[in-house]
Parts: C-alpha cells; structure tokens; sequence
C-alpha cells in the first residue's frame, strides 16, 4: 500500500449490521492482486448474554415493562467518531510499519445491532499466512482498547446497561 | 467551551453537549462534576482535540473536549 | 457441536476454486447462534509467485512452448482425499478438545486454481475471540503439515513445478 | 496390492495405480524404486491404509499403499 493511500482519511463507520454479502464483495476484489498468498479475517457478532448478576445491572437506566430483564437482544453503538477514525488511522500506520501486509480493512458497526448480527470486520492480507494472522489479532485488540466506542446492551422486555470491554 | 458527552456520560447526564468555560481540565472537569450527577464514581477519561489527557493541561477556549466512558468496540 | 455431530463423515473438498459468495453464506448461516461473539477465518489464494532460480526447475516436467517460464499462472491441486478427510476429521477433534470452540469448517480446492483465486477456507468461531483465533492459526498450520494435497505450479508459457510446504 | 501414486510421483512413473506384491513395506519400497525411475532420489512418504508408516511393516495384501511425495495444501 503507498504512502498515500496509508494516510488517506477513512471513515471505518457502517450505519447498522455488516452485512456478510459485503464481506464477500470485500474478498472478491483481491483477486486482481497476485502478490497476495493469505487473508486473515476477524469478525464481532452481537452474543445473546445473559445477565448473571444484579450487579450487572448498575447502571442501567429505568427497566420499562418486565422488571426482570434476562438476555441481550442488541447493542446500540455510538462512538467518537472522530477521535475513533484518528485512532484506527494511528492503528492502521502501527500494523504496516510491523507487519509486511498488502492490505487491511476496517469497518465498525454505528446503530443499532441485533444478537446474531455483525458489527465489527478486520480484515488484512499478505504473501504469507503469519504476517495477516498477527495483523489482524493487533488490531482487533488495539481497536477494542482504543477506540471511543459505546455499547449500549438492550434487554429483551427493556432495561439496558452499558458494555465495556475488559 | 463545548463538551462532548458520551454514553453513560451522556445518558447521566441527559445531554450530549455542555457549555462550559474553565482555564484547565482540572477546573472543567470539577465544572462537570458539579453538573453531571454521580460523574465522580463513574470511570471516563477525558479528551482534548480527540487525545486522551491524564495529566492537567492548560486550554484556550478554542479545543475540542470529550467525556468518555469505558470503550465497547467490537 | 455434539458428540455426532464431531464425528460425522465430512469431505473438505470443492471442485475449483473457492468463491466469496459461498464464504458469505457460510458466515450467514451463523446468525441464528447467539452464543458466538467472534469469527476467524483464513483463506488461501494462489500467488502469481516469480520463479527465482533455474534449482526451482529441478521437478519440472519438460516445458511446452516457451522455454523460459517466469510467473505460476495457476496451482492444480490434487488429493489423496480419503486419507486426507481422516486427517482432517483427526485436527478438528484435536480442535475441539484443545478450544471451546462453536463450530469449525474447512474446505479446499481440487483442480485447477488461477492465481488470484482462492483455494483454501478455514472458519471458526467461539464466544469470544482468542479461541476462535487460535483454533483457526492451528487447524491452518496442522491442514498444510497432514494433508496429502499435492500442488502444481503451471507456469505462464507452459512447464510446471510441483509446490511443496516448508 | 495396489500402489496409488501421487503428484510428482506419478508423473515420474506415468501412471496413478501400480500392481506389485511384497511380504513388508521394506520389500515393496525396494520393488517401487525399480518400477520408478529416479524414485530414490526423491522425497516421499509410505501410507498403509491411510497412515503414514515410517518402520518396516508386515503386509498381508488387503492394505491401502499410498506413496505421497511432499505436501502443498493450502
């Protein structure tokens, strides 16, 4: 990738899920590019957690209907987007300088995402296999500590808490 | 000054913006505490022109301030 | 995955090459387990590599046309497929016992292969990520040690070597 | 018993199958390296019934023989 294209300005934010046919596209179009050997892909699908504890429920804001809420039925994504898109540029510059990739990809879900559905895609490729799998595990980690994006966990018969990475 | 809030922050304290004018983050951010009910137990960092600040930093009027609560990418 | 369901005869092999719109699917498929958090999938593409050396020539067979080959045009994959299908039905119980794992599938390419295209598919995916990240690197390592695949390298212009992992 | 011949290997030999009988795999590599010119040089594998073989084994007849020359999958 040249210079040019590592510091061009790009916005890794989708309104709603990922949707796998975009995955597909995303795939398809590296098929003119000889020198790749391997693609390394990381995608986030939204779990159905369960709540384990009242403590969990600490900061959730007023239950509305059922007072007992049990599963996650979606997360509300908001971010930063902004300082997020700064981040994973910073991010993106680290992965090139430490790893001989041809590419990488990045994309993050904004709005509201159903269990089931996808929400985060990492995607990088290179003449050989270590170089995309070591990619690609950096900056999903670096995104998930990074980047100013929220999670608001909505229950199935209301309530809601906030999700934070550990 | 314009504060960004977000999430938690946000939804605490019913607003995603705050006017508010201070001579440093240590000062904005007793400002805030005093406007956002429970800020003070919650966990956040504080942006200025969209980089994570620890240390108090003198600011002009002209930055770009944010709130945030712990990140849930991904 | 049930006991059944781990030990059931399974054949990894596609005629031709592996396309995006299946790999779509397979991702698809997923939506409807609510357990999952995290997918890692790598693939394989055949590289246009450049012949370095006249030693890599050695295995060649004698060349038709052109007598100066330089870049593979394609890779001509064949099997032993039974024993490679127990070889595999063997690293994804190893797969299973080493990682909590949700599920695990693998495929790759019989016949001819153009570069570009690709060729090897291996998806798994867990509730949260490092298993499913390290379940793929492994099952990836072990396909390309155990397998009896065996690969072709047809030149542009005509002659062939045959590939060999290191 | 019947020999499958893969890759490189069957291209040396010009065929996929070969018909040979031998008491042990030591006898039957031996009987292979003369029906295979250049065999001997190369490197291989010994499959018996899908199971790569490295010591000398008995055979009684009904086994799978498979010689395998290196392996390029993925």
């Amino acid at each position: 990738m040249s210079e040019t294209k590592t510091h061009k300005k790009r916005d890794i934010f989708v309104e709603g899920p990922i949707d796998p046919a975009f995955i597909a596209e995303s795939i398809a179009k590296h098929s003119t590019k000889h020198d790749i050997g391997a693609h390394e892909i990381f995608l986030g699908q939204v779990r159905a957690d369960e709540l384990k504890s009242p403590q969990g429920m600490a900061t959730r804001g007023p239950a509305t209907g059922n007072q007992q809420p049990t599963t996650v039925q979606a997360i509300e994504y908001t971010a930063y987007r902004d300082m997020a898109n700064e981040q994973m540029a910073a991010i993106r510059e680290e992965a090139f300088a430490r790893w001989p990739i041809t590419c990488l990809h990045v994309h993050h879900s904004q709005g509201i995402i159903k269990a089931g559905e996808l929400c985060f895609f990492v995607f990088a490729s290179s003449a050989h296999r270590q170089m995309a799998r070591e990619a690609v595990a950096y900056v999903t980690d670096e995104v998930k500590k990074r980047l100013p994006i929220f999670g608001k966990e909505i229950f199935q018969g209301g309530g809601h808490q906030w999700k934070h990475n550990t | 000054m314009d504060v960004k809030l977000f999430g938690l922050i946000a939804e605490k304290a019913g607003t995603e913006r705050m006017q508010l004018s201070a001579p440093d983050t240590d000062a904005l951010l007793r400002a805030l505490e005093q406007h956002i009910p429970g800020l003070s137990s919650l966990s956040y960092a504080l942006a200025v022109d969209r980089k994570i600040v620890r240390d108090n930093v003198k600011l002009g009027g002209g930055e770009e301030i944010a709130l945030l609560p712990p990140f849930a990418g991904g």
